[in-house]
């Protein structure tokens, strides 16, 4: 299951990337979703998958899977979930600002002094 | 903190006085406040000269940062006090001539004199420290203070350019011999020169040396304007003229020679050591007294003839550094060259100090330094032009003067070189006597052109911007000062060699037990020195008369290879080329930053990977695959994937929607129940969000067009497969167990809860909780500012 | 007792399944938005009950009382999904979706505040 | 009081959502947090002496032992680091006072200020990987809306990419800690520690120097490093002054600091490959500034590029893996985010009077306003390691360090990078202070004195602690040394071990 | 355009009334069960979008006249108080205490200051997600 | 048995899932795709009401509710804005 899953968070990081790359604005926000999703994902692969019940004393079971990834997760979930509120939020104003959610018409000023 | 410290500081101590006394008495020009402080440090530096003069040195230490080794030790030995009588005796001097050149009403004269003590100071401290790193310290500041004079009218485009340009090289040279400096310090676990000295024999075959060496002397030949780092002194020119005579000829360009003279017991056993010096010396000299003669401003042909001069110290003194290598010193027979350049080292900060002055009062009365807008000035400021006289025959090498003297032990020193038999000094020594003597010859002219056609031929008032008269009295004290000293050592040359010269080179060539006792001669017989110096001045006087007519071999020299220009060059292609190059690769498209950051994440893990041999793959201890959740991971990686060829904004997000609860279901998968439940929540929100936000973008014209791009694509699978392999590798790695099964133990126990994933949340790791929520708040608070906060008066958008 | 409850769940489960599969071949397959709405918000929902009940009466047997959360889901369920679907269907009509061209009657036509739907999204 | 070490954290946290509440009286705003600023400084000073006193101070934050629990940790680098955070922060907000303008005090200015300090000092003192994973989220979001609050063109546009960056690196640190925790099962930093030491008997397997590279990237994007490093300069141009401050001094800082950590607490069994790397990268970013940096006329950018140079000389050092080179990378550091925020601060005066930060407009402004010039003149020489200013005895001990390393040819472009940031900021000086004087747009209306006033104590603390290096370098070689030898750190937190 | 909501309305009447249930439900057990202060934030401010939903900000905002950025505030100061509780006691930041208290109509309650901490994160929950969505609200 | 039954019929609904999110893909409208969205939250439901029952376990009871709500939240506030153009109001009737 583990080398499955790899092979699915690797999916998951190859398409955050391929959006990243990409103009629209949105389509590179979506990528931070699935980026973020991979990396939980990642988190709880890591942790050894299926090695016990839930990790809730009440199952009163043998053993439990890690409780650590997951509480992990759910801290990295809420806040990749702040910051990709505030991400939209940016965009939705910066199109209402600059006109656009194309970002190489969003260029910066690097290059021209 | 000992009165030797004291005096060295004594001039910043000063400084800081002096804004608030300019700011007080306003009526009373700035520099008689100063005046006296050089005055009373000269007396005091005299009261060591008994110490000196038995070849004795009095050392204070006072503790700066001793863990380190930096400790402000101050050592006052024949060479250091040689310096510093130089340093006060022409600084008060220059103060004094100051006084009258610069006008109180129109210069900002708190800044001048600030700077002009700053550089007192650190001067005083660079020839007076027995530590390296203190020495470099006060060396930077003389540097700095030299920037500062030189941009002092910094509304001049000349002075800007200049300031910077001797910055540049001056620091440059000042970070290499720091480097140095650091180098002997791993040689000998010492920044003190004496210790280090003392342990020359050790370092000599120490693999660091010669860097050592290279790296100091680099220091030593860019403080000194040597060939080719001279370019920075001609355009130092700006400064005002005190300051030129201050700095840029008598004391601070001097630092480099000190440094040399001082470092010389270090290095002075190695070849390269000689070579390095006097080559570079003797090519100096040659350069500088070679471009002097085409500069048609009196102050770069006082520039010139600087570089010139210094390039002639220094190469006395590297061939005074052979010396050491001979059995004996008794009869000075090699030892004369350091003599030489320890008594030109006076010499020339008289003659050049008062030709300075003469050059700034001719400027002051006339307006204009250019000698072809000049001259018949003798009858109109007689004084000045009979000091003038004095010092440029003096330079020239001519008797009676001090000049003369020295010129002559330059000689004895050049052609003794002849004999010498070690460094294959034998087969390219003959070079040195040599190019002493054409060098003479450009001396020789330059030092006419300087007073002839300033103060002969053809007056041309209509060149002028004032009408020329003499100079008050005030402004001729200095140089006439200087001149009689000139005179006066010319005829009664052993009034120092015993008192100065004697001491200073015991310092840079200390052989124990030996008492140096110089004699200087005026007269040695009909030696080869002699009739080279009538060669010189047959030539030199033919030459000049004809002028005119070879004047034109200075168009063989096209301005293109100039020394200068390659500067320029550097300085505008670097900036050039570095800004091209940066708007090449800082191009402003987030896209392409992405690009790099994620191919460096590739090739670097990549490469570890491999170099590593870190990709491991081991299936025992895997869970079991269901097909219910392989159809899930279908799912998973269909949808992701498919997201990447959707063309409509909510196909897109519905996806990742899809994606999220797949996510989620996951999560129901792996036994994670409150994970589940956070994500499907979050996921919702999220995706509301999304359709919040883009809802007011407009309705695509056409359709984006979704190019497909080669390099994203690699790009993006190999983040992918990057992740996946270290996944796999790091899962087969499981090196320990997991500390979980305390919480398991623990939960119920300590924390009295049941559900094992909160109880961490809210206590075993509620901190990180506590800015879990603090991170949210912030992202609120962010949200809430950016939509009612509109600096830019927030025009609505205009698709709604 | 056991037995019988097993074969219960398994019924409904069965059931459930099925209905869920109809509601989506309905909703892949029917023409337009209201024919398609109203295979998912029946069949789906009934399907989707019927496999709640069948859960409920898992943990009935499993715990022996009933699942206070289950039930609330299977009444939440009754209740939000008609008016969801309702929702819909007025949204999609007010928004201006096309009724299937073989539709034969649609009363809300000469409705006066329905006419002026905007044509907002596609 | 045990949970001394906590103070610093929870000051400004507490203050900021106190803040909250402030919302809309200014002047309340800014009694608040200043007075809490100074409070903070006074108990971060009380913690370096107490870490001077007694040694490494831990709180096992919820009395949870130390593996299982987060652990806070200050050692002696953590609390200098925090200490100097807390006084550029204090100094940084009374400059705003002045020019952040009201229109952005209203909108939580001050609170999201604090709470970057939050991030910035808690990632400096936690001892948890996944807690610094968190603190480093808070400093961020707090970044994100002090770079876009006021919602200016520019801003908007340059915060999209510095959050897209940094969400990519938080993924990548997410990723980090995953496969950390997969190999070594463990959070707490000592016992990661142990735990690969431990592992790696002789040489380390290949896997953990894989993690090692991977975070060395994951806090080479937030401090900056080649090649990482180019989302920076766009981003870091966008925000007003007292902010670019707080950015410059301490944003690339804590990844300068989690690197070093890391790097010096996990990641040291196979120096061979990852700190040779780390050099490498180190050399090449100050190659990047250098070239950066005497390639623009402005202001900000030359500036900018400075930070690139000194995150590279000071990870030059740390790869070196001295004790010297140790030593001079924290004197170095401390130094720089001093100085760093000295002249940002200056830049922003020189920019609110010209209204432009293009060198090309800008000139002779020495002779109006010399204390700014010589204020400025001062930094620039600390900047570039002038002894005996604050930069000196940092680069002085890097290099010796880089030497007895053998580098010596990253040790010599270390130190000959110092000639090129002098002539890059010195360009600043010699056309914007020298120079015909100008006359510029609403000059009149900048309180250019009381503005002053931030970057004056900066550059006299920079004075002194060049100076009076002997009183400091006791603190320093103490960090240094906690650096070199894990072991301390580890016993200190871990307690058994 | 006017419509007519009746349905809607009536229909989030009742059903607001279990999300309510529920996520109280699931804030108290989350100790012991899935859930806990995030999750039942969420659901609260789900509660309160289908009121929004299907009233109006106006109305809501009179029914429920809260600060939300205040609420963030309250939530983070519950959330570090009970951490700074500790400080008193000198111990360790954030120790939590629990204790079984013997209530007359409830019995044996056990009474935890975990509970109070995510207290303070159910009201952050609550707050942030509630002031997202009634900046953009009001935006629109 | 039971388990048999019970992950068949998980695949079953999974099959009829991933019918409903070619609906979601293909459209062609904006309530086509809503409608669809709100069946697959309510197989969702479903689906994880089966995982219970197979896990046996009551851990997931909670996630089965709140499908429900947030199918049910969702689906308003698609229907709202489809209708409206807005998804909150601030005012009505006006």
């Amino acid at each position: 299951m583990e080398i499955l899953m790899a092979f699915v968070i690797g999916i998951l990081f190859m398409s955050a990337t391929y959006l990243m790359l990409s103009k629209s604005l949105l389509r590179i926000i979506v990528g931070t979703g699935l980026l973020s999703h991979g990396a939980h994902m990642l988190i709880l692969t890591m942790g050894g998958l299926k090695k016990g019940a839930a990790p809730l004393l009440g199952e009163n079971a043998p053993s439990y899977t890690d409780p650590i990834p997951q509480a992990l997760i759910l801290t990295a979930i809420v806040i990749s979930f702040g910051v990709t509120a505030f991400f939209l939020v940016l965009a939705y104003r910066a199109y209402q600002e600059l006109g656009t959610d194309n970002m190489d018409r969003m260029r910066g000023t690097e290059g021209n002094d | 903190m000992s009165l030797l410290h004291l005096a060295i500081i004594s001039p910043f101590l000063l400084a800081i006085l002096v804004p608030i006394a300019y700011k007080l008495f306003r009526q009373i020009h700035t520099g008689w406040f100063v005046f006296p402080l050089p005055i009373l440090l000269f007396s005091y530096f005299i009261s060591y000269l008994s110490i000196t003069s038995n070849q004795q040195s009095v050392t204070k230490s006072f503790a700066w940062i001793p863990t380190l080794g930096i400790d402000f030790t101050a050592k006052v030995d024949g060479l250091g006090l040689l310096f510093a009588l130089l340093i006060t005796g022409i600084g008060a001097l220059v103060v004094l001539y100051s006084i009258y050149y610069l006008d109180k009403n129109k210069e900002k004269l708190n800044t001048f004199y600030v700077y002009l003590l700053l550089f007192m100071g650190a001067m005083l401290g660079v020839v007076l420290s027995d530590n390296l790193i203190v020495l470099y310290t006060f060396w930077e500041f003389t540097s700095f203070s030299s920037f500062l004079l030189i941009g002092y009218w910094y509304h001049r485009e000349k002075s800007r350019y200049g300031a910077q340009k001797s910055m540049i090289i001056t620091v440059f040279g000042g970070l290499s011999m720091l480097g140095g400096i650091i180098l002997l310090y791993m040689m000998t676990g010492t920044f003190s020169i004496s210790e280090i000295i003392a342990q020359s024999d050790e370092i000599f075959s120490h693999v660091l040396f010669v860097p050592a060496l290279l790296c100091i002397l680099l220091g030593a030949f860019t403080k000194s304007a040597q060939f080719p780092f001279h370019i920075w002194l001609p355009d130092a020119m700006e400064a005002p003229t005190p300051v030129s005579a201050y700095l840029h000829s008598a004391t601070m360009v001097k630092a480099g020679i000190y440094l040399v003279a001082r470092m010389s017991p270090v290095f002075a056993e190695h070849s390269l050591w000689l070579w390095l010096i006097a080559g570079f010396g003797i090519t100096t000299l040659f350069w500088g007294s070679f471009s002097a003669v085409k500069q048609t401003d009196l102050k770069a042909i006082l520039a010139f003839s600087t570089v010139s001069q210094l390039g002639m110290i220094m190469s006395l003194l590297g061939i005074g550094a052979a010396a050491l290598h001979f059995e004996t010193v008794d009869d000075s027979y090699f030892t004369v060259a350091t003599t030489a350049a320890v008594f030109h080292l006076i010499n020339h900060a008289t003659f050049k100090g008062s030709l300075f002055m003469v050059a700034g009062i001719v400027d002051h009365e006339t307006g204009t330094r250019d000698i072809r807008k000049l001259g018949g000035l003798m009858n109109f400021m007689p004084i000045t032009f009979t000091l003038a006289i004095i010092g440029t025959f003096s330079m020239a090498g001519l008797p009676p003067f001090n000049g003369f003297l020295s010129k002559e032990m330059f000689f004895t020193g050049m052609v003794r070189v002849l004999e010498m038999d070690i460094f294959n000094l034998d087969t390219w020594g003959f070079l040195f006597p040599v190019l002493a003597w054409v060098a003479s010859v450009f001396t020789f002219i330059y030092s006419m052109i300087l007073v002839f056609k300033t103060f002969t031929g053809k007056f041309q008032p209509e060149q002028l911007e004032k009408k020329p008269h003499e100079a008050p009295i005030g402004m001729l004290i200095s140089p006439i000062i200087l001149a009689s000293l000139v005179i006066i050592i010319g005829f009664f040359p052993n009034i120092i060699s015993n008192t100065l010269i004697s001491p200073a080179q015991a310092a840079i060539m200390p052989v124990e037990g030996y008492v140096y006792d110089t004699h200087i001669y005026f007269w040695h017989g009909f030696t080869p020195e002699l009739f080279m110096t009538l060669g010189v001045i047959t030539l030199g006087i033919l030459l000049f008369v004809t002028l005119p007519k070879w004047r034109s071999v200075y168009n063989l020299f096209p301005e293109k290879l100039a020394l200068n220009r390659f500067y320029d060059s550097m300085l505008e292609v670097s900036q050039r080329a570095s800004f091209n190059l940066t708007r090449l690769y800082m191009n402003g498209f987030i896209r392409t930053y992405l690009v790099y950051i994620f191919s460096f994440f590739i090739v670097a893990l990549a490469a570890t990977l491999v170099l590593k041999d870190a990709f491991k793959f081991d299936t025992s201890d895997v869970a079991t695959i269901h097909y219910a959740e392989v159809l899930l991971a279908l799912v998973i990686a269909a949808a992701s994937v498919s997201i990447l060829f959707v063309k409509s904004r909510m196909t897109s997000i519905i996806l990742l929607g899809a994606v999220g609860y797949t996510v989620s279901l996951f999560f129901v998968i792996f036994r994670a129940p409150d994970l589940a439940l956070t994500q499907l929540v979050i996921e919702t929100i999220s995706v509301s969000l999304f359709l919040l936000a883009f809802y007011h973008l407009p309705k695509l014209r056409h359709e984006e067009r979704i190019r497909f791009k080669m390099t994203n694509a690699l790009i993006s699978v190999g983040v992918g497969a990057i992740v996946t392999m270290i996944a796999l590798s790091a899962h087969s790695n499981k090196m320990f167990p997991s500390i979980a099964q305390y919480y398991v133990e623990n939960t119920y126990k300590e924390a009295a809860g049941k559900n094992m994933v909160n109880v961490i949340l809210v206590d075993f790791r509620g901190f990180d909780t506590m800015f879990e929520i603090t991170v949210l708040g912030i992202a609120a608070l962010g949200i809430f500012a950016m939509i009612k906060l509109r600096l830019e008066g927030g025009k609505k958008n205009e698709n709604k | 007792m056991n037995e019988i409850a097993n074969i219960v769940i398994i019924v409904l489960i069965i059931l459930g399944a099925f209905l869920s599969l109809v509601a989506a071949y309905g909703v892949i397959r029917l023409p337009d938005i209201y024919t398609r709405n109203h295979a998912a918000s029946k069949s789906a929902t009934l399907g989707v009950m019927s496999i709640l009940l069948g859960a409920l009466l898992f943990f009935y047997v499993k715990d022996g009382f009933f699942n206070s959360r289950v039930l609330l889901g299977i009444i939440f369920i009754f209740m939000t999904s008609p008016v969801a679907g309702h929702l819909i269907a007025r949204a999609a009509y007010n928004s201006g979706v096309e009724l299937w061209d073989k539709s034969v009657q649609d009363d809300l036509k000469d409705a006066p505040h329905m006419k002026k739907a905007g044509s907002k999204e596609q | 009081m045990i949970n001394f070490l906590i103070l610093p954290i929870l000051i400004p946290l507490v203050t900021g959502v106190l803040l909250i509440f402030a919302a809309k009286r200014i002047m309340l705003q800014r009694w608040i947090a200043g007075i809490s600023s100074v409070i903070a400084i006074i108990f971060s000073a009380l913690l370096v002496q107490k870490v001077r006193a007694r040694g490494i101070q831990t709180l096992d934050v919820s009395s949870w032992e130390a593996p299982f629990g987060i652990t806070l940790v200050s050692d002696m680098m953590s609390a200098l680091l925090v200490l100097t955070t807390s006084i550029i922060a204090f100094l940084c907000l009374i400059y705003s006072f002045w020019s952040i303008g009201e229109a952005r005090e209203k909108f939580y200015y001050y609170a999201a200020f604090n709470f970057l300090i939050v991030g910035v000092n808690g990632a400096f003192t936690t001892g948890d990987i996944f807690n610094l994973f968190v603190f480093f989220e808070v400093m961020l979001m707090a970044s994100y809306v002090l770079l876009v609050l006021g919602g200016k063109k520019a801003q908007l546009r340059e915060s999209i990419k510095y959050i897209l960056v940094n969400v990519i690196s938080s993924a990548l640190f997410v990723i980090a800690v995953a496969y950390l925790y997969s190999v070594v099962g463990t959070l707490n930093m000592a016992h990661i520690s142990v735990r690969i030491s431990e592992a790696s008997q002789g040489t380390p397997p290949g896997i953990i120097t894989v993690i090692a590279v991977l975070f060395l990237i994951v806090f080479g994007l937030k401090g900056a490093i080649f090649p990482l490093y180019f989302w920076m300069p766009g981003s870091y141009y966008a925000p007003p002054a007292p902010v670019l401050a707080l950015f410059g001094a301490l944003l690339t800082k804590v990844g300068v600091y989690s690197i070093t950590r890391t790097y010096t607490l996990f990641f040291y069994h196979d120096t061979g490959f990852t700190h040779q790397l780390l050099s490498f990268l180190a050399i090449m970013s100050i190659i990047a500034g250098v070239i950066g940096a005497i390639a623009y006329w402005d202001i900000k950018k030359i500036i900018i590029y400075n930070i690139i140079i000194a995150v590279g000389a000071i990870l030059f050092g740390v790869s070196a893996m001295t004790t010297d080179s140790l030593t001079g990378s924290i004197f170095y550091l401390i130094h720089d985010m001093i100085i760093k925020a000295a002249l940002f601060l200056l830049a922003g005066i020189v920019i609110a009077i010209a209204g432009t930060s293009n060198l090309h407009k800008i000139s002779g402004l020495i002779k109006r306003y010399p204390g700014l010039g010589w204020t400025f003149f001062i930094s620039a020489l600390a900047l570039a390691g002038i002894p005996p200013l604050s930069g000196f005895v940092g680069k002085l001990l890097i290099v010796k360090g880089g030497f007895e390393a053998e580098h010596y040819w990253g040790a010599g472009i270390v130190l000959m990078s110092s000639l090129l940031v002098l002539f890059s900021i010195m360009k600043v000086f010699i056309n914007g202070f020298w120079g015909t004087p100008r006359a510029y747009k609403g000059e009149d209306k900048v309180p250019v004195g009381k503005m002053l006033i931030a970057p004056v104590i900066l550059v006299i603390i920079a004075v002194f602690y060049g100076v009076g290096s002997e009183y400091v370098y006791p603190y320093i070689s103490q960090a240094a040394e906690t650096l070199a030898n894990p072991e301390i750190y580890i016993e200190a937190v871990l307690k058994e071990y | 355009m006017k419509t007519n909501d009746i349905i809607l309305q009536t229909a989030t009447k009742v059903v607001l009334f279990l999300i309510v249930l529920f996520s109280i439900h699931i804030f108290f057990a989350g100790h012991y069960t899935p859930g806990g202060g995030f999750v039942g934030g969420l659901l609260t401010s789900g509660a309160i979008v289908l009121l929004l939903l299907a009233f109006d900000m106006k109305t809501v905002s009179k029914i429920l006249p809260v600060n939300y950025i205040h609420m963030i505030a309250v939530g983070l100061l519950f959330s570090i108080g009970t951490g700074a509780g500790a400080l008193l006691f000198n111990v360790p930041f954030l120790t939590h205490a629990f204790g079984h208290v013997d209530l007359p109509v409830l019995g044996d309650t056990s009474l935890h200051t975990a509970t109070l901490f995510d207290l303070g994160v159910f009201l952050v929950v609550v707050g942030v997600t509630m002031t997202i969505i009634q900046t953009i609200g009001e935006d629109e | 048995m039971l388990n048999t039954v019970v992950l068949s019929a998980i695949l079953i609904i999974s099959a009829a899932t991933i019918g409903l999110i070619y609906r979601v893909i293909k459209g062609p409208t904006t309530p086509d795709r809503v409608v669809a969205l709100d069946a697959i939250g309510i197989n969702l439901v479903a689906i994880v009401a089966l995982i219970s029952i197979a896990l046996n376990t009551s851990a997931f009871v909670e996630v089965i509710l709140l499908i429900g709500i947030l199918a049910f939240i969702g689906t308003v506030a698609f229907s709202k804005y489809l209708e409206k153009g807005v998804i909150i109001e601030n005012e009505r009737d006006r």
